[in-house]
Parts: structure tokens; sequence; C-alpha cells
């Protein structure tokens, strides 16, 4: 290991530059944003462009939950209601989830967290933001000329001879660009954390979101290609009949669900490792104690990135996929809980003997172990091959997946904005609204999705516009439910931008946090440091005193910087 | 810890602001760039998977199809990827070297290999279309405005009929043509024992085959062969696409090497700055690479 | 980062950046290669049966490893390049397997002779 | 398969349990697999309630007992323990192992049909079931099944992949187009229950439903051979009738009352038959909408597609319905005013217009 001279403590003033400048105010003007190669412009950026798309994809969702609400004719007709669904997931998965944590969060915090100046190819980074929005405009292209009804699956022959709707080829170019978005920047975090990490920084040094970040750019790099040359291969199907994937001309329509999953279900772990990684900071941090078992978290996350690779069949018990493999793919996959077990237990460790606060992040973490437990434990039921025969394609799934996707990935991600928000703007949010729209959020999202689990058992199958009597009331509370959470969400936005206006100025550091970012300013310089962090156990947290006066944490000054000790 | 602010009179031209050291840019840039190369790999992957199904499927598609790909020509194309990469490698070392003359020199090389490389599948691609073969099923639809007959022709530049084209609407919708030829039976698309295509598992036998002796020209042309099995010209299909898909990574090659013999008439290079012209190596020998497995592939088997 | 204190990753050879390959090693793998490409054309003139295809692969798969080596400077190069490419051959090695298992272990349902989009266009046009 | 038979070999077909009932929400049992199903589905329902239990109770427990009651940076606290964690790796561990197995010979049961199953064909096309009986009886979105007696679906799909699912038999299968895939179930009550397509198929896919019928043995051969025969025994008269009763095999894209669905709706083609007109074709051209034309677009109907709607409908459909129930719809269509007035259909059933003696001539 690298010995550092450490003569001197950490100033807390460290890192800063001169009184009132910093990332947001360093230059100004439209072109400054547009051009930036700054990572953490770049990652304001992302955010705003991804919270829109989720406001979007949200609205879309609460109009699904609106037509279902009683059965038969509602607000919208059966091809209105499919191409609903289908651009809610798809919006959902490809321009909301996926790049969520990673290009926004992860962009913002990961050179900071690391003592790095930017990310290592900056350029490619803003890079990869265009491809984003250029993905995004052929999605709204997808919708204005013709509209997609295939589902966000894209199943063929469905998706290449089955549907009248002719925007599935801008949907497809959508994806194959965001692929290539979400490629680069995956590969840019890979590059910085080996090559751009200063002196003392070592592997067990970093941070576990950083792990978690690692560990989902190797799946961006390694499986995104995948869903690139699938959705080539489905346009010169659609366009040209080219005969690799339809029946009708020779092809094997199950082979499109080999290549389709093959990269969507390491996606999966693409949506909820970085949200993992989050939760490991938030419980920490305001919890005030050690993270439990750094190392198994650490790696309980690249081992979940790498079976993530050889799990995908079990989207496909049903699908006549071959028996043999259906029981390999099964078996395959109960691995997978185990690593993310090995989390839980942990986070649940940390909070033992901890000083826990519940403010809106910590609530938000807390939700997202409630969550999903849920959503990982009833995976255990579409895992085990006799059970998911009945519960496959119905709401059962739906639900399932929501627990893991949003009350997991997307919890994880508001709840990150909460814990990173004082940094990235520099100002505090309301604390009380703040739990109040967590607790909606929370209290919708269940009575939303927890009884579709219900619905989904008793038969209830999915993607369906009209549905038998019998099904109505779970429809009807679910409904309900959906409305809760979206007030939720609305009075997060609201304060949230009245903090921007209004909010108190934040302290450096008004969580106790250890990492590096909470050693620069808030908001942080153009430059994270003018010179190299010093390095330590970023759990440690008795280098910290809380300041009266600056609200917030500082370093304590009689106690030597720690680096080195280990 | 001690800070040597003053290490800028290290920090020369080409080092970028967040680096520390042009070997950290390097090292870098090189990491990037194989996970880059990684990317181009499984993007790949997912065709030969393709092909292997494909095949796995339709061998006697396979068999009655690559006969009529000119072996010569796959073989002289497979030379020059592999004489332009040595250029490549040299030019690498010429940069490290600082030898910026022959530099030039071996990327101009490089480039008039990628640029051959090119004219050769044109020919072999223009020759297919002559014969009529184009990727895809819908390809041979006529021009709008008659889509209802059900058959049509094709006539070639000799005057000849080539195919005839049978015209209608699946009844999903689509339109849908099927090319066939007159001499087709309709007893040629009796069912296969495996596979789904409706083709007999070994329509051709090797008596009825025509040699191969690498020159195509004076077969008749696939969809003539009264002995081929239906739907021969599906082979074709994962031809185009994966030998296609290549053709645009060599067209990218050129525009990758332009751009490097620009730099180089600049004088960007030098033994301490060449990382641009090492993963442009990098990236022109994936491509070689490539190629040197669908040669055999498409070629040879 | 200072002069001091080098990071983790770097070595000794603080100045040298990357390997020079001397011309002739280049031009060795180089022929080689040309030798391997005249002998994979050759070997394909022989009906092997099955045998053909795994000649051809290996000679193929024994072609790239050396443009790997040499021409990409991976036998000089730091390890993790190697293993982020052999990973990116392995996934593909998995895909392929796996989708050729399945695809062999469900081929008897596959109905015979259903290029149906082709058979009735032709059914309906020949009389 | 081979692998296939040889687990079925190492597991043997038991199942390791059965309940009568589903505590946590699985719909009526009506198969003899339904109660392994359920006792898994159970089994694993409660595994997950203890350890959900276990983990938000301590969470939640935590919370309270170590909440901040100053502002301490730090609480030392254990960082690791790796015994501790061994363990809570390991036991999840071998929980999943053991999930797994019952799941597997569970599966091996459901995926293996008894050598001896009464086969059904099963055609999915959008958006409908056609099933056919080995006696030649064949019928839309009813399938009728024996009590007591395995029974194999053998499946195809005309167009777009489709999913049988029979909750109450806790059996589903894709049906895959260019394959053909089996399902099979043994009902062990007689009754009704729903029968829905799984797999997203577009736009009536929610309408792609219907009903599975479980008879006793004699009352179900009883409901077959009436279902091959009855078209017989309906009189030349009430062939109109007749093709009533089979319109909901056109209905989701032939409408009685005008509008518009994928097709042209049946008022329209009725109307122009009385009016002996013609109607515009796509390619241009224009045919009399006569009787022959009524056949021949139910037989072929892609030769003549009408000017503005899409060329949709299978082929399939007219073939496989023989001669006399063609008979009827064109009947049906003729006289569209007296069966369905005002674009509603009266109510016809079938014991009325089959007339007995025509079944004594069948007899002789």
């Amino acid at each position: 290991m690298t010995t550092i001279d450490v003569t001197k403590p950490m100033p807390p003033e460290a890192g800063r530059p001169a009184e009132g400048t910093n990332y947001l105010n360093h230059t100004t003007g439209i072109k400054s944003w547009l051009l930036t190669m700054d990572h953490k412009r770049i990652g304001v950026m992302y955010l705003v462009s991804i919270l829109t798309s989720f406001f979007l994809a949200g609205i879309f969702g609460l109009l699904i939950r609106t037509e279902l609400i009683a059965p038969g004719h509602t607000i919208m007709d059966a091809d209105a209601y499919n191409m609903m669904f289908t651009l809610h997931g798809a919006i959902m998965v490809f321009l909301v989830i996926i790049p969520s944590v990673p290009a926004s969060l992860g962009n913002f915090v990961l050179p900071i967290m690391l003592g790095a100046k930017d990310v290592a190819f900056p350029r490619l980074n803003l890079f990869s933001y265009y491809l984003w929005v250029t993905g995004a405009i052929f999605a709204v292209a997808a919708i204005i000329f013709g509209g997609v009804d295939t589902g966000w699956t894209l199943y063929v022959p469905y998706s290449t001879t089955g549907t009248e709707m002719n925007g599935i080829i801008f949907l497809s170019m959508a994806v194959f660009v965001l692929g290539f978005s979400s490629i680069f920047t995956g590969l840019n975090f890979i590059v910085t954390i080996h090559r751009l990490r200063p002196p003392g920084m070592t592997w067990f040094k970093m941070p576990l979101f950083l792990w978690a970040i690692y560990a989902t750019g190797i799946i961006q790099v390694m499986a995104t290609p995948v869903i690139g040359i699938t959705v080539l291969l489905l346009i010169v199907e659609r366009a040209f009949g080219i005969g690799i994937f339809d029946a009708s001309l020779g092809g094997d329509p199950i082979l499109f669900q080999h290549f389709f999953w093959f990269y969507s279900h390491p996606a999966v772990y693409i949506m909820i490792l970085p949200g993992m990684g989050i939760i490991s900071e938030l419980i920490s941090v305001h919890s005030h104690k050690h993270i439990f078992g750094y190392r198994f978290i650490a790696f309980s996350s690249v081992a979940i990135a790498l079976f993530g690779f050889i799990v995908w069949g079990h989207h496909m018990f049903v699908s006549s996929q071959s028996p043999l493999m259906n029981v390999l793919f099964s078996a395959i996959t109960f691995s997978v809980s185990i690593p993310s077990a090995v989390k839980i237990f942990n986070w649940l460790a940390t909070l033992y003997k901890g000083s826990i606060s519940l403010n809106t992040p910590m609530l938000y973490a807390l939700s997202f172990i409630f969550l999903f437990t849920i959503g990982g434990l009833t995976g255990l039921h579409l895992g085990t091959l006799a059970t998911d025969i009945h519960l496959h394609d119905t709401y059962f799934v739906v639900a399932h997946f929501h627990y893991v996707m949003m009350g997991g990935a997307i919890i994880a991600l508001i709840g990150g904005i909460h814990h990173w928000w004082p940094k990235i703007t520099g100002r505090m949010y309301s604390e009380f609204w703040g739990r109040i729209a967590c607790g909606l959020v929370f209290v919708g999202f269940n009575v939303t999705f927890f009884i579709q689990f219900v619905m989904g058992s008793k038969g209830m199958p999915r993607r369906y516009w009209d549905y038998t009597d019998k099904y109505m009331i779970y429809h009807v509370i679910s409904t309900v439910g959906s409305y809760i959470m979206a007030l939720g969400f609305f009075i997060t936005a609201a304060y949230l931008i009245h903090s921007l206006f209004r909010g108190r100025k934040a302290p450096a550091n008004p969580w106790g946090g250890r990492s590096l970012e909470w050693q620069c300013s808030s908001p942080p310089p153009a430059e994270n440091f003018p010179e190299p962090p010093h390095v330590g156990d970023c759990y440690d947290f008795s280098v910290l005193e809380w300041d009266e006066e600056e609200q917030g944490y500082h370093w304590r000054h009689d106690i030597p910087h720690p680096v080195g000790e280990a | 810890m001690t800070v040597s602010p003053a290490h800028a009179h290290e920090h020369p031209d080409f080092l970028r602001h967040h680096f520390n050291t042009p070997k950290q840019q390097f090292e870098a840039g090189k990491l990037g760039m194989w996970l880059f190369l990684a990317t181009e790999v499984l993007l790949f992957g997912g065709l030969f998977v393709g092909y292997s199904v494909w095949r796995g499927n339709h061998p006697e598609m396979f068999k009655a199809g690559s006969i009529f790909l000119n072996t010569n020509l796959g073989a002289v194309n497979t030379a020059v990827l592999i004489l332009s990469s040595i250029t490549m490698a040299a030019a690498v070392t010429m940069a490290q070297r600082n030898k910026r003359g022959a530099l030039m020199l071996f990327l101009s090389l490089t480039l008039a290999g990628a640029v051959t490389f090119l004219v050769i599948k044109y020919f072999e691609y223009t020759h297919k279309f002559h014969l009529g073969i184009y990727p895809g099923l819908k390809f041979y639809e006529k021009p709008a405005g008659d889509s209802h007959t059900l058959s049509g022709s094709l006539v070639n530049d000799a005057g000849g009929v080539d195919l005839v084209l049978v015209k209608g609407t699946g009844p999903l919708g689509q339109d849908v043509t099927v090319a066939d030829t007159p001499e087709a039976e309709p007893t040629t698309v009796a069912p296969a024992a495996i596979g789904p295509a409706g083709l007999a598992q070994d329509a051709l036998e090797p008596g009825d085959r025509p040699a191969d002796d690498g020159h195509a020209e004076h077969l008749t042309h696939p969809l003539q062969d009264p002995h081929r099995p239906a739907n021969v010209h599906m082979f074709f299909n994962i031809y185009y696409l994966m030998t296609g898909l290549h053709g645009v990574h060599v067209a990218a090659g050129i525009g990758v090497l332009t751009w490097l013999l620009i730099g180089a008439a600049k004088g960007r290079f030098s033994s301490a700055y060449f990382t641009p012209v090492d993963l442009g190596g990098l990236y022109w020998h994936v491509v070689d690479l490539i190629w040197i497995f669908l040669f055999p592939l498409f070629y040879l088997i | 980062m200072t002069d001091t204190t080098p990071s983790p990753q770097e070595t000794t050879e603080h100045h040298s950046v990357g390997h020079i390959v001397p011309v002739r090693i280049l031009a060795a793998t180089g022929i080689a290669l040309l030798i391997l490409t005249v002998f994979t054309v050759w070997i394909a003139g022989f009906d092997l049966g099955n045998l053909n295809i795994w000649a051809a692969l290996a000679i193929a798969a024994f072609k790239g490893s050396l443009v790997v080596l040499f021409f990409m400077h991976l036998r000089y190069d730091r390890p993790f390049n190697g293993v982020v490419f052999v990973t990116s051959l392995a996934l593909v090695a998995l895909f392929i397997s796996f989708a050729l298992t399945d695809t062999r272990e469900y081929a008897p349902d596959i109905l015979p002779g259903d290029a149906t989009e082709v058979q009735k266009q032709l059914a309906e046009v020949q009389p | 398969m081979i692998a296939h038979a040889t687990l079925l070999a190492l597991l043997g077909t038991p199942s390791p349990a059965k309940i009568p009932g589903s505590y946590f929400g699985m719909p009526e049992q009506a198969s003899t697999i339904a109660g392994d199903v359920d006792w898994m589905y159970d089994f694993i329902t409660w595994l997950c309630i203890f350890f959900f239990v276990v983990i938000v109770g301590a969470m939640v427990y935590f919370v309270f007992k170590y909440r901040r009651r100053a502002h301490v940076a730090d609480t030392g606290g254990p960082t690791h323990n790796t015994p501790l964690e061994v363990t809570w790796t390991v036991i999840p561990l071998i929980l999943v192992i053991a999930i797994f197995y019952i799941g597997l010979k569970g599966y091996v049961h459901i995926t293996t049909p008894p050598a001896n199953s009464y086969e059904i064909e099963v055609i999915g096309q959008r958006w409908f079931w056609t099933f056919r009986y080995p006696n030649g009886a064949a019928e839309t979105n009813i399938l009728h099944v024996p009590v007591g007696r395995p029974v194999k679906l053998t499946m195809e799909s005309d167009d777009v992949i489709h999913a049988m699912f029979i909750p109450a038999f806790r059996v589903k299968q894709d049906v895959v187009p260019g394959r053909r895939t089996e399902l099979w179930f043994e009902a062990t009550r007689e009754g009704e229950f729903d029968l829905f397509c799984a797999e997203y198929c577009g736009t009536q896919h929610s309408q792609m439903i219907g009903k599975v019928i479980v008879y006793d043995e004699d009352e179900f051969e009883v409901v077959i051979e009436e279902l091959a025969r009855w078209i017989d025994k309906v009189p030349d008269e009430k062939l109109h009738l007749a093709g009533a009763l089979m319109y909901n095999q056109c209905s989701s894209c032939h409408t009685l009352d005008g509008s518009d669905l994928i097709g042209p709706s049946f008022k329209e083609t009725h109307e122009l038959f009385k009016a002996a007109g013609t109607r515009q074709l796509i390619d241009g051209t224009t045919v009399a909408v006569d009787d022959d034309y009524l056949q021949q677009s139910i037989l072929k109907p892609l030769d003549q597609i009408a000017k503005g709607y899409p060329s949709s409908m299978p082929p399939g459909i007219g073939t496989q319905l023989g001669d006399r129930k063609l008979q009827a719809l064109v009947q049906f269509i003729i006289r569209l005013d007296e069966v369905a007035p005002d674009g509603n259909l009266i109510e016809v059933n079938r014991q009325d217009i089959v007339v007995e003696e025509v079944e004594a001539e069948e007899a002789e």
C-alpha cells in the first residue's frame, strides 16, 4: 500500500475556493451548460432530463390505472391503452431507471467521492448525455409517427408483423441509441475507478456506492451491446423480412426472447445495483455508524453483476423454452437471491447500535428495505418453476417488478436526491414536507402494488385492457393507491422546487457524511479538489462533530487526519 | 501531505487537466478502448448467435447458399485485411519511435488496404444484386400501384427472366413477396424432418451440385437451380447482415485512419503522445479479427 | 497527484508509456497469418464432414490470438485489459452455448415445413 | 427432451404435498396439480412472511431503540462479524436450494403428460381460441373436458404468440407460431372455469378469453358428439340461426350494427347483398356482392380485400368450417335483418333449431 505523508489534519474548509464561487456559478450562460464537460453539470442535466421523463411516464402510469378502475372502456380504447402501457414501460425502463442513478447522481458524486477532478473521459460523458437526448427524441418520434403497442419487451412476431403501428422502428432506434449512451457512461465510470483514484484511495477504501456503480458499469458495458444488435435485427426483420426471428420465414421467435433477456435481465441489475449502493451510503450516514460488513456488501455487488448474466431464461419458463434450460435457469436464479439477502442483513446490522435520524433520506432508505424485501422475497415464487407457471404474466409479476424497480430503484433514486440535494443545489428543502411526501409515497405505493400480488395469484393476466368483474375490487384499490402516490410525488416536486428559491443555505455537511463529497463546499467548486484530497475510512464518523452555528457537521480539529491508519 | 503544486512543468499540452501524468492518461485511454472493443465483440456476438442457430436449423441452406460466394475474392480480402493490420501495427511502432514519415507511410498503406477491402466487397455485392439476390424477403417488393398482382417477373440485363415474384398479402395483413422460379416445383418444399423452413433435410445431393471452383459466375444462380432447397435466398440474409455490419465498421475505420493521417501530417503524435494512433490501431485490429472469423464461416464451411 | 506519491497503478517506468513491438515481430506475425489463411482455404477443399467446421474455427481462433497478442500488444499489456477482452469472448461463448442448447432441445417441437408465409403464397399461386 | 426424461426418472412424479386450498389468495382448485402448486405457493409465502417479519421487525426495533437522541457523530458499534455474515449467507442458500428442489419436482410433474391423455388440438388466433376434438367437433373459446381424465392440449398459433392460461388448473403455456407446444391437466371437479390468453397479442388481447367446462365422463361424450353433429341436424331454413350461434367467431372483427372494426360490418355487407350492389376492392376493381362472393370471401379472404380494410383475416377460418357451417354463415349474412334486426343478435338456442327427424336420417 502506498504511504502518504500526513502532517496536518484536513481543515474543514479544504477544497473550498474563493467564497461564493462553485460549479453552478463559476461560468454562466446557456452555452456554458450545454457544452460543459464538468461531470457535475452533466449530472444535473441528466437529473433534470430523467425527472422530466419520469413525470411523463408517471402520467402514463396514472392514465393506465385510471382506465383500469372499471372493466371495459373507462377513458381510452384498447389500442390507446396498449400504447400507453408500452410507453409507460419503455420510457420508465430505457429513459428513466436504467440511466437514473448512474448517469445523474453517479455522474455528480462519483468523481468527488473518488477524489478525482472529473471522470476519465469528460467529452465522452457529454456525448453520452446527448445520445440520451437523441434517444428521447426518437422515443417521442415513435409516439408521433405511428405509435407503438408492442409492450416494452418488443416480442416478435407481434413487433415485426403483428402490429399496425409503425412507431416500432423509431422506438427500436431509441433503444439502440440509449443503449450506447448507457455503455459509454458505464465505460467512463469503470475507467475512472480504475485509473483515476488518488493516492491512498485503495479499492477497499472506496465508498460502497462506488462499488455498486462499478458493478453496474460491468453490466452496462458487457450486456448492453446485445440489446443493440437485438433491436437492429428487429428493425431489419420488420423492414426487410430477414427471417431470423419470424417463424413464418423460417426463423425462431424464442431466439428473440433469448436475445432480449440476455440484455434485459442484467439490465434489471443495472437498475437496482446503484440503488443498493445509495442505500448503503444512506443507512450508514444517517445512522452515524460504520457500515457493517463492508467487504460482504462490496463483493455482493460484483456477485450480483456476474450472476445476473446467467439467469435470463427465468423470464421464459412458459415461453416454450426447453425444460432443460428452464431447470438450469431456475437453479442459477436462486443463486442471485443470496447476495441480495446479504446486503439486507448487513444494512440491518448497520442500524444496530447506531444513532438513527429519521430525516427524509433515511425514511426513503428504510422504505427501500421494506419494499425491496417484499420485492425480493416474492421473486422466490417466480423463480420456483412450478409456481411461476401459474404466476407468469399475471399481475403478480407486475407487482413483483414494481416492488423491485420502483420500490427499489426509484425509491433509492428519490432518497439519493434528497441526500445529495444540499450538495447539488446548496439549499436545504423542507424536512417537514419531505417526511409527509415520503409517507404518502410509501403508503400509496403499497396500496397500489400490494393488492396486485393478490390479484395476480387469483389469475388476473397483465396487459389486459378489460377484465372480468371479479377482479374489479382489486383494481379499484390499486388505482386509489396510485393517486395517493402521485400526490406524494407532486408534493416532493413542489417543495424541492421551492427550496431552490427559498431554501435555507446548505452547510457543507448537513448529515455528517464522511465520504469526500461532504468535505467540499455545498455546492462543490468547479474543480472539486484543487489538490488531491486525503483519504481515510469513509465510514469512520468519529472525526466529525456537530456545529450548532452551521447546523451541520465539520471535521474535528483535535484529531489528525486518519489517512494511513489502515 | 506534501503537495507540489508546480508539477505543471511536466504538464504537456496533450495532457488533459484531470489527469496527472501522461501515463495515467494513456492507460485510461487504453482501458477505455479495450472496454469499447469488448462491446464490439458482444455486438457481433449477437450475430454469431443468430448464425449458429440459423445454421443449426437450416444446414442445407448453408450448403446450397455458400457455393455462390466467391472463395477467391473472400481469401483475397482476408489477405488485404491482414496486410493492413500489419501496416497498422507498424504505424504504432513508428509513432512510438518518433518516425513521422514512416508513420504517415504506414497509415496510408493501412488506409489503402481498407479502401481495397471495400472495393472488393462492392464487387461481390453488386454481382449478387445482379443475380437478383437481395437481402430480405420484402426487398423484392415491386413499386406501389400493383400491390394486388399475385405475380410478376424481374427481367435481368440480358433480357432473360431471372426470377418470378410471387406477391400477395399475408394473413397478417402485411404485403409479402416471395421469390420463386418457373422451374421450382412445389414439391421442393417438402416438410423437413427437423427445421421449420419447409426444407428437405438435404435437398441437394452432391451429384446435383455444381462444383465449387470459386467461380460462381457461370452457375445458374441459386434461385434458378431446380435442385435448390426452397428459400435458399434466406441464407444470404444472414450473410448480408454480418458482412454488412462488418463493412460499416470498415467504413468507420476509414474515417478513423483518415483522421489519424491528418493528425500525423500535422505532427500531433510523438513518442510521448501516440495514444490516438494506438487506440485507432486497436480498433482496426478488431475489425480484422472479426473478418478472420467471418471468412471461414461463410466462404469455406 | 504528486511527484513523490505515484498512484497505485503507476509502475517504476514512470516516463515510458506503452511497449514498443519491433517491426520484425509484427512482420513475422503477419506472415504467419497469411500462411494460415492459405492453409485454411486449402483444408476446406477436403470433405472432412463436421471436422471442416472445427478445423476452420480452430485456425480462425489461432489467427485471432496472434492478432490480439502481438498486433494489439496484449502480450505486453496490463493483464486487466486482457481480462476485459476475454470476458467479452466468454459471454459470447456462453450466449451461443445456451441458445444452441435450447434450440436443439426443442427442435422436435418445431412444426415441420412451417415457413407458413412462404408456403401459403406458393400454394395460392400454383394451381 | 432426453434430459427431461432423465430428470423425471431421477425425481419420480409424486409431488411432496398437497393442500385443499391456499391461505394466500390462489383461486379455486380444479386440477390434480393445483393442490401441489398451492402447497408450494403457501410454503414459499410462509417463508417470505417469516423473513419479512424478521427483517422489518428488526428494522423497526432498531430504528426505535437507537433513534438519535443527540448530535453524536459516531456511535462505535460493530463494523463486521465474519461468522455472523457467513451464517446469513449460508442459511438462505440452503433454503433456496430446498425451494428449487420442490419447485423442480412439481415442474417435472406439471410438464409430463400421462401416456393415456385425451388429446385436444388448440389453435390460437387473434383473438380467439379454436378447440378441435378427435371426433371432428370444433368450437371456439369454449373448451369441453371430462373430469378425472388427463387431457393434453396440443397447441399451435396462426399469427403471433399467445398463451393458454387456466388459473383454476394452475397451468399456462405459450402458444408460439412455428412451434407445437403442449399442456396437460386432469380436472378434478365439474364446473365452469376461466380461460385466458396470457401473452400480449394486440388490440383485443383482453377479449381473448373463454371458458373451460368440465363434465363427467358420460356427459362429456354426449357434448362433443353433439358438437360434431348439431349443424347436420339444422334444417336448411334455419341455417341462418345456426350462423348466429357461430357469430362469436367473427365478432372481434365484424360488427352487426354498421360500425367498423377490423373488417367491414356484416350489416353493410348485408345491405349491399339486398341491394345487389357491388363492393370496391383495394386493387381498384369492384365485385358484385352475391352468394358466391360471400362464400369466397370466407374461404379465401385474402383474394378480395375490401377497400379501406387491412388484409387481416386468416384463410384457415373458412376452410376449417366445413360446407354446412359455411352455408350457415352465408345465410346468416343474407338474412341478417332477421337475426339481428337492430344490430343486436336475437337469442338463439341450439335445441330450438335442431330438428330430430334429421337426426333420425343421420342415424340410418
